[in-house]
């Protein structure tokens, strides 16, 4: 093996010979840089694979003696040693290889290339965290410290920029302090031990200070918050190329002599380690919230990611080795943070992608450059620790190490912070993903500005002169708005489109991107394999072959089939090994999933990630049947989160609530997570649990339901996206929460429910399900927008499920899940017929349809069918639900919840016929006089699903009988079946007599008319109505849809205020207010931040005492 | 097979009664109510020839399947929520099809014609229709609380569901209704039905007198002659239900059409003594004091 | 009578020095009054750990006939000796360094105040 | 004022929090740890006289090498920020089109040239300092100096000449040729060490020779000249950026 003495000797030497170098000619210099760089990256590297080769397994690859090398020719504590285990190799490797990568980028772009000086100071700067990184010497530690930071002082000050020069001297004042800091520890410890070799200072009480000293210098140089003012001027004032080598290189050398520091250091300094990064994490996110310009953003991140590793370093043993989750989180900050500084070395023509406010926004690029926004994409995921990136891992073991420990207040602080640092970034990402038409931001609905706002007729009726006159005013505009948004909207977007040019070559930045990748797999492997559940990456592969082949521009069409045949081939496989509860939900995930794929089948083209997401998508919810880990079940959770967060944001106007949509899919994943750790013996079932388990479990499913209060993501997400996703997330996803919560309380809930808190819970479940249906309903009323309407409508609808499923009991649970399934069916159909609607129509508005029914038959046909079992109407599927709902509430003695239930009900009808008489029935629009049916591959999905409810209607048992089935044994029974009656304790029902009575009294009627009237028939044109003594002839004033139900929001008042959202609201700026009202501190003043850093310093030391 | 011949002959004399009696019921109540207002009033027997009159209408304008439909559902949702309510206690030819479902699906029968009859109006393409539907719609959401309150509390009441099982438990004396063990309930279902039954002061739905508004504005000829028999069959159906939850039900016809026009004569009353309700008016009135009444109602069988 | 002896006083001494330098980092507006005062707390620091090395009665450590008559231990420690040495002129690295920055910032903000230059923050 | 208060206050903490440990620390009677093995076998190990020495180029040989680097570094740094990056537009200048190789009437106050009595004892005394320099740091490994120190000696000499001659500029190649060539020596000699003898920087690959003669410990006096070339060239430089930009 080759000594760990080059990795210093080599590139100094190298160093001090470059300006000979640079006369024989640029390139050699480059060359050179290059050349060793590379070597010292392919050093660490050889001693892992010459470590792995001879070691059998990984505790003993953990157990390696380090490679030991002495200067002067004496052993370790007369001369100063260098060493290198397995800790320094991996960490060495990673920062040499981003060094690498980063000192290539800068040579590649077209920006101002490093040169002379430059140059050698950035090997000058590799040098230095080389040496901090081996060296066993305190002394040792604070040459290379020196060497490291007088580095980086030089370069910040490479563009020349006034700025920069502000920010390097502010950052030389508050680094000499902290050196100075540092040197006083030393010699104490020195003079206090007789010795400044890491291996053989003995651990000794009178030291305590001293370390002290040395810890809090080092703290320093990492950038504690509130004293790290001047660190942050440096990102935003430095040329990227150097503040990506700061941010990922510099300061990895002195976490990681923070690291080797630890063995010293008693429990109280590390517990100030840890809250100190706690406290740098969460402010530093906090404040980052508040950012405008990008680069100062991801400083702060940056500031916060290092709080996060020293909070690791800190908080002590976990589940795994410190170093690995150390590895994982460096690794994965040092390739991320500066592969986002480089991206916005590359795209920055004129600054706008490093900037945070609306103008300099870049709609155009997601367009123009898809690979390098799907790079931006995993380079920001990989950050914000989504699966399968090495944060990920990282996250869960940290959380699983804390949380037995009862470290809440850190486990609080890890998971908020973390959920605020994926907030600002994807807020960024959506800056260039939206369309250019997009707000950005989260809107209810959108009524355009035409429609008289301030006229809008309160009490209801149009028949008061100036209601009319306005409908009248609106009419015309609406007319000419169309019009002109018509030849408006391309001139708009050309003028939006700016040519966004890559300035240079983003192959390093692609090359980082890729081992993030596959450092991710690489993980999720090593982390699955150990629990046999390798199985779970399936959709990991599932995305990068889909990724290939939309890569390969291969069209969508193609792309779905293929994705149809594997999930028809996964169901295959998977389902016939399923029973009971998961077998049915198997059923809707992947069969329903089929069914929303046809739908898919309508794009024409190459549609970018569509078909890939949709079918990792349903894979992922495939893996939610069988996985048996926590670890797997949180892994194959996120991942459903966040491609379904890509599948949202893919919609026009999507990009506000996609985010709003991961806030709360992250915040209720977070949830989860401390949950699960909670669970003593993990996700297999047993019988014993603890509350809060069951709390924060379902706090993170009932987020995924939309339960009210939590819901606010919903409306948007199911709204926004695209037509036929929205469908998808509407009738399958919707059913992810449902079927965990089923699992949980099927596998280890459920004696807890037996017990008096639990049946309390059950008691406020059911009470929340109750208050979800009401409020859906409510809210579904009043919407103009359809997908807001039927959005809502879904969460009513949830809201069902969850209060039978609350009531654990055998009909309860067996009505949840008839609920799930049917729901399935009618939300396709509603869902898919919309979407043809908007399609041909090119609104969303109901107000601005009409009389499609002459022009739409077949979809006219799968809305009725689709509302009349929506509301419960017998003899279609929707009355089952609802007798056994209200029977089941019944026995079970919950009579308030019952009405609240048969309220909630009554309230769907408002908006269900809302919903068909405003599109398709009333007068028809002259826009929409050509329009044909809906296309065909929208036309499929819904006669399956018209076929599949009228199935189920004619014959409950079909269903039922199923069910009952795969709940047996969960409840005592409570149902009987007198042939085709059901019988409950209270009533009876049979659902084939009662079709076959309909079907008669329907038949009697018609039969008559048909007869009798048939002949004296007359069908008359469209206008042929006599209203207001006049003959109308335009359809928009004679088309009664705006504002439908007027009488009833005048009589609600203010029982519509939006609680939750103004709650949620309230929340997000309270933290902004945090943000801002926190980050005054940094006034700009060097002396002030040096003030910081005493003071900082000072509170450390006197923590210490008083912690001893 | 002779049981199914059975059933429908039984079915044929149950409809007819009830037809008959709501035809004649209706026009006794205009006739009523013209008295109150001072006037002579229409014939009895007007109700029969207006029927008559509109089936042989030469001809019948007509807006598009979705308007065809739309009589057929309500006559179909009339005919549907009468024969799932047994009308006569113990008697096997009123027994109706009873068997096929209990309370529940009566209440939400009761939709089926509504929505269809909706679904008609709206494809006639004239704005009052969709208004009257909102406002009958919102009306209905109200009103249907309260009802729905009383109903829960007679179901815990009496432990079933089934409408026969509530008949047969108030049995035994007039004390035995549940207009006497369980008078919140009684009123606040009594209070719905007044709501139910778009009489002032909850008439703006149909708002008569004024203007043509409502549901059935463009209806005419046949497809009016149908709601006018829907609307006896309909009206006698409710009342047979009110009667049958809290007033002990009817052991043979002549109890049943007394009880009835008892009940449909609370109605006029009502009807005749107070102005009419704007919509957000009636919807605040039903969410408010019989909500709460049917909440007490309810509460009361918990503890 | 208090015994001062000599690592007291070089460190108190150093100790004061340090004190001073911080003051005058923190108080001074002009620049080169700041790195002035860096030079200071630097001095201040390497007099400490001159000081601690100190062992009483101890001579240099050079090995001569001199020594060799007073027995060889009695010298001074070396160690610290050799890391102020280090240390000294690492501070030389920095204070020039810092002086560069001095005339970079002087001709963009033409001024050496540094009240004046705060042009980012937050 | 607030702020002012506050620095007092840290201030005075710190001084009442280290006083206690100042002046609590006991005078050492005797060495001990490392010091003691240094002092014991020192001259064995390397015959080298001067421990300090000993210990800076050879025990603790990577410090000094690490130094070096830090010097080189803020040579580095200085020539970047001071050379090569662009010129800031000045008030009420022309703008600089003539480029770098003028030097500047800076800052409003000219530069005077030197006196006739600081010309001519520039020139008398800049050989002796000179000499002296080298003198020093050949020496080092026996009497008090050493690389550093001779280079400090010899960069003042230069400072001598440049405040003399105000025109005179430093040939800049043969300094970076000097410093480049020193240093990376320095770096061989380092691995020299490694591969004949015990370790990187062990200085026994050359004989140690007679215990207190100039040509002895091994290759201490060579690596003292090295690091005494490099840091005088290096502070020239340091002093030439200075002065051309200041």
């Amino acid at each position: 093996m080759v000594s760990p003495i080059y990795a210093i000797a080599i590139p100094l030497g190298a160093a001090f010979l470059l300006p000979l170098f640079e006369k024989a000619g640029k390139n050699a210099a480059k060359a050179l840089v290059l050349a060793i760089l590379a070597a010292l990256t392919a050093l660490p590297v050889s001693w892992l694979v010459v470590w792995i080769v001879n070691t059998p397994n990984l505790a003993g690859l953990l157990r390696v003696s380090p490679l030991a090398v002495d200067t002067g020719g004496f052993p370790a504590p007369i001369s100063i040693r260098l060493a290198a285990g397995i800790g320094e190799a991996l960490v060495m490797a990673l920062v040499n290889l981003t060094a690498f990568l980063g000192i290539t980028h800068m040579l590649v772009r077209s920006q101002a290339k490093p040169t002379g000086k430059t140059l050698v100071l950035l090997l000058t700067l590799v040098t230095g965290v080389n040496g901090l990184i081996l060296t066993r010497d305190l002394f040792n530690i604070f040459v290379f410290l020196e060497i490291t930071s007088i580095s980086t002082y030089a370069l910040i000050a490479s563009n020349g920029s006034k700025r920069a020069y502000e920010a390097g001297f502010k950052y030389i004042i508050a680094g000499s302090i902290a050196s100075s800091i540092y040197l006083v520890g030393v010699i104490y410890l020195y003079r206090l031990t007789g010795s400044l070799s890491l291996d053989h200072l003995p651990r000794s009480g009178g030291t305590a200070i001293a370390l002290m000293l040395l810890t809090t210098a080092l703290l320093l140089e990492l950038k504690p918050f509130p004293a790290n003012g001047w660190s942050l001027d440096v990102y935003q004032a430095a040329d990227p190329g150097i503040s990506a080598m700061v941010s990922a290189v510099g300061a990895s050398g002195v976490l990681f002599v923070l690291y080797k520091l630890t063995p010293l250091l008693s429990p109280t300094h590390l517990r100030l380690i840890a809250g100190s990064g706690a406290v740098t994490f969460v402010f530093s996110q906090v404040i980052a919230l508040r950012q405008t310009d990008v680069r100062r953003m991801l400083g702060y991140s940056s500031t916060a990611q290092i709080g996060l590793m020293l909070l690791v370093i800190g908080s002590g043993r976990g589940t795994i080795p410190t170093i690995v989750l150390l590895g994982l989180l460096l690794g994965n900050h040092m390739l991320s943070k500066a592969g986002l500084f480089w991206v916005t070395d590359l795209i920055d023509g004129n600054r706008t992608i490093a900037s945070m406010s609306d103008s300099g926004s870049l709609p155009a690029l997601a367009r123009n450059k898809p690979l390098l926004v799907a790079m931006i994409g995993i380079l920001l995921a990989a950050l914000a620790g989504l699966p399968p990136f090495p944060s990920f891992w990282a996250k869960w073991h940290l959380v699983s190490a804390l949380v037995p420990n009862g470290r809440w207040l850190l486990v609080a602080v890890v998971l908020g912070g973390s959920l605020m640092e994926a907030g600002y970034l994807f807020r960024w990402f959506t800056r260039f993903t939206k369309a250019s038409e997009d707000p950005g931001d989260v809107h209810q609905e959108r009524i355009p500005a035409d429609v008289p706002v301030t006229t809008r007729p309160q009490t209801g009726t149009v028949s008061s002169r100036s209601g009319k006159e306005a409908l009248a005013r609106q009419a015309a505009s609406t007319a000419a708005a169309t019009q002109a948004t018509t030849q408006t909207i391309p001139q708009v977007v050309r003028q939006a489109e700016q040519p966004v040019e890559i300035s240079g070559s983003p192959v390093p930045t692609i090359i980082a991107t890729l081992v993030l990748v596959f450092g991710g797999i690489a993980a999720a492997v090593g982390f699955l394999a150990p629990n046999q559940e390798l199985i779970l990456l399936v959709p990991l592969a599932v995305l990068l072959i889909g990724a290939l082949l939309d890569t390969l521009r291969i069209p969508s069409k193609i792309q779905l089939l293929l994705g149809m045949l594997g999930i028809g081939v996964y169901s295959w496989l998977l389902l016939p090994s399923l029973g009971g509860i998961p077998l049915v939900f198997g059923l809707l995930f992947l069969v329903g999933g089929l069914l929303q794929m046809i739908a898919l089948m309508q794009r024409k083209g190459h549609q970018p990630g569509l078909a890939v997401l949709v079918s990792t998508l349903l894979f992922s919810l495939g893996n939610l049947l069988f996985v048996q880990s926590r670890l797997g079940f949180f892994f194959s959770w996120e991942l459903m989160s966040i491609v379904s967060y890509l599948l949202i944001v893919r919609g026009r106007a999507a990009s506000g609530a996609a985010l709003r949509y991961l806030m709360f899919s992250l915040g209720g994943a977070y949830s989860i997570l401390v949950g699960l750790v909670l669970l003593p013996t993990g996700f297999a079932p047993h019988a014993t649990s603890s509350l809060w388990a069951g709390i924060l479990l379902g706090t993170g499913f009932l987020i995924k339901i939309g339960t009210v209060g939590l819901h606010i993501w919903l409306p948007g997400a199911y709204a926004e996206a695209e037509d036929e996703v929205s469908s998808l997330l509407s009738s399958v996803l919707s059913k992810a929460g449902l079927f965990m919560l089923f699992t949980t309380a099927g596998l280890f809930i459920q004696p807890l429910l037996r017990s008096v808190p639990g049946v309390t819970l059950a008691y406020l479940l059911g009470w929340l399900g109750a208050l979800t249906a009401l409020a859906g309903a409510f809210l579904a009323v009043f919407q103009e927008d359809i997908k807001y309407t039927l959005a809502y409508s879904s969460m009513g609808q949830m809201g069902y499920m969850l209060l039978s499923f609350a009531l654990m009991t055998q009909l309860g649970w067996i009505n949840s899940m008839y609920l799930a399934v049917t729901h399935l069916l009618f939300k396709t159909m509603l869902f898919v017929a919309i979407a043809g609607v908007v399609h041909r129509t090119g609104t969303r508005l109901m107000y601005r349809m009409g009389g499609l029914i002459s022009r739409m038959p077949v979809s006219f046909f799968s809305v009725l069918i689709g509302i009349i079992a929506l509301s419960g109407v017998p003899p279609l599927t929707g009355f089952g639900a609802k007798w056994m709902l209200y029977t089941a509430l019944i026995e079970k003695g919950w009579y308030l919840q019952a009405g609240m239930a048969f309220f909630a009900s009554a309230i769907a009808f408002l908006y269900l016929f809302r919903l068909i008489h405003t599109i398709f029935l009333g007068q028809l629009k002259d826009e929409h006089r050509e329009i044909r049916e809906a296309p065909l591959w929208y036309l499929v999905p819904q006669l399956i699903a018209i076929i599949g409810i009228m199935l189920v209607s004619m014959f409950p048992n079909l269903l039922i009988k199923p069910l009952e089935m795969a709940i047996a044994g969960y409840f005592p029974q409570t149902i009987a079946w007198q042939g085709s009656t059901l019988v409950s304790t209270l009533g009876y029902w049979n659902g084939n007599a009662v079709m076959y009575v309909t079907m008669g009294v329907f038949l009697v009627p018609l039969v008559w008319l048909l007869a009798t009237r048939r002949k004296h028939n007359q069908k008359v044109r469209q206008f042929n109505i006599v209203y207001s003594a006049e003959r109308p002839d335009r359809p928009q004033t004679t088309h009664y849809a705006y504002n439908f139900y007027a009488p009833y929001r005048s009589a609600l008042g203010s029982f519509l205020t939006p609680w939750a959202t103004r709650f949620w609201k309230r929340v997000l700026s309270v933290v902004r207010v945090v943000g801002s009202s926190t980050r005054r501190i940094y006034s700009g003043d060097g002396q002030t931040y040096a003030l910081y850093v005493l003071l900082y310093a000072i509170v450390l030391m006197l923590l210490l005492r008083g912690g001893n | 097979m002779k049981d199914i011949a059975m059933k429908a002959l039984y079915t044929l004399i149950s409809l007819f009664v009830i037809l008959n009696y709501g035809l004649l019921l209706t026009g006794t109540m205009a006739r009523v109510r013209a008295k109150v207002q001072g006037r002579i009033g229409q014939p009895v027997y007007q109700p029969y020839i207006d029927i008559l009159k509109n089936n042989f209408l030469r001809t019948s304008i007509y807006h598009g399947v979705m308007f065809f439909l739309g009589p057929v559902f309500r006559l179909a949702g009339g005919l549907g929520t009468y024969l799932f309510i047994p009308v006569i206690f113990g008697s096997t030819i009123f027994s109706n099809f009873a068997f096929s479902g209990d309370l529940l699906l009566v209440m939400y029968f009761i939709f089926f014609g509504q929505l269809g009859m909706a679904l008609g109006a709206g494809q006639s393409g004239h704005p009052y229709s969709p208004i009257g539907v909102s406002r009958g719609l919102a009306q209905m959401t109200a009103f249907e609380l309260p009802f729905a309150l009383a109903v829960i509390s007679i179901a815990s009441q009496y432990g079933t569901l089934s409408i026969t099982g509530i008949v047969a438990a108030q049995q035994g004396g007039i004390l035995n209704w549940v207009a006497f063990t369980n008078p919140l309930a009684m009123v606040a279902g009594m209070i719905s039905f007044l709501g139910m039954s778009m009489d002032n002061p909850f008439s703006i739905v149909l708002a008569p007198q004024e203007i043509p508004i409502g549901p059935p504005t463009e209806m005419n000829a046949g497809f009016l002659g149908m709601l006018q028999t829907n609307r006896a069959i309909f009206n006698g159906a409710k009342l047979v239900l009110f009667m049958n939850l809290f007033f002990g039900g009817a052991g043979n016809l002549l109890v049943m059409v007394v009880k009835t026009f008892l009940l449909y004569f609370y109605v006029v009353f009502v009807g005749a003594s107070f102005p009419r309700f704007r919509p957000d008016q009636s919807i605040r009135f039903f969410l408010g004091i019989p909500t709460l009444i049917g909440i007490a109602a309810v509460v009361l069988q918990m503890v | 009578m208090i015994q001062v002896t000599i690592t007291q006083a070089m460190t108190a001494l150093g100790l004061l020095l340090a004190i001073i330098g911080l003051w005058g980092i923190l108080t001074r507006r002009n620049i080169i009054r700041i790195i002035i005062a860096f030079t200071i707390l630097d001095t201040g620091v390497h007099l400490i750990m001159v000081g601690l090395g100190y062992v009483t009665k101890g001579t240099a450590p050079i090995l001569d006939g001199e020594l060799a008559a007073l027995g060889t231990l009695n010298v001074v420690d070396p160690v610290p000796s050799a890391l102020v040495l280090t240390a000294i002129v690492i501070g030389l690295a920095v204070t020039a360094l810092m002086l560069s920055y001095a005339i970079r910032l002087y001709q963009t903000y033409h001024t050496l105040s540094i009240d004046e230059i705060k042009e980012m923050k937050w | 004022m607030i702020k002012r208060l506050l620095i007092i206050v840290a201030l005075a903490t710190i001084a009442l929090g280290l006083f206690p440990l100042v002046w609590g620390m006991q005078e050492a009677r005797t060495l001990s740890g490392v010091a003691r093995y240094y002092v014991v076998n020192g001259a064995e190990d390397y015959g080298a006289a001067n421990l300090v020495t000993a210990v800076v180029v050879s025990y603790r040989g990577l410090d000094t090498l690490g130094e070096v680097a830090v010097l080189f570094v803020a040579t580095a740094g200085i020539v970047l920020l001071l050379g090569s990056a662009k010129e800031p537009v000045l008030l009420d200048r022309k703008s600089h089109a003539e480029g770098e190789s003028e030097p500047e009437p800076d800052m409003g106050t000219e530069r005077r040239e030197g006196s006739p009595l600081l010309k001519t004892g520039a020139a008398l005394l800049f050989p002796i300092i000179l000499l002296f320099g080298v003198y020093i740091f050949v020496n080092g490994h026996l009497t008090p100096g050493g690389g550093f120190q001779g280079g400090v000696v010899i960069a003042s000499a230069v400072v001598l000449l440049l405040m003399a001659n105000s025109e005179m500029h430093m040939k800049h190649g043969l300094l970076n040729m000097i410093e480049a060539l020193s240093g990376a020596t320095y770096v061989a000699i380092g691995l020299l060490g490694m591969w004949l003898a015990a370790g990187f920087l062990d200085p026994r690959f050359l004989p140690s020779g007679e215990f207190g003669a100039l040509f002895s410990a091994g290759a201490i006096p060579l690596i003292y000249s090295l690091i005494g070339m490099k840091v005088g060239s290096e502070l020239t430089g340091v002093m030439e950026s200075l002065r051309r930009k200041a």
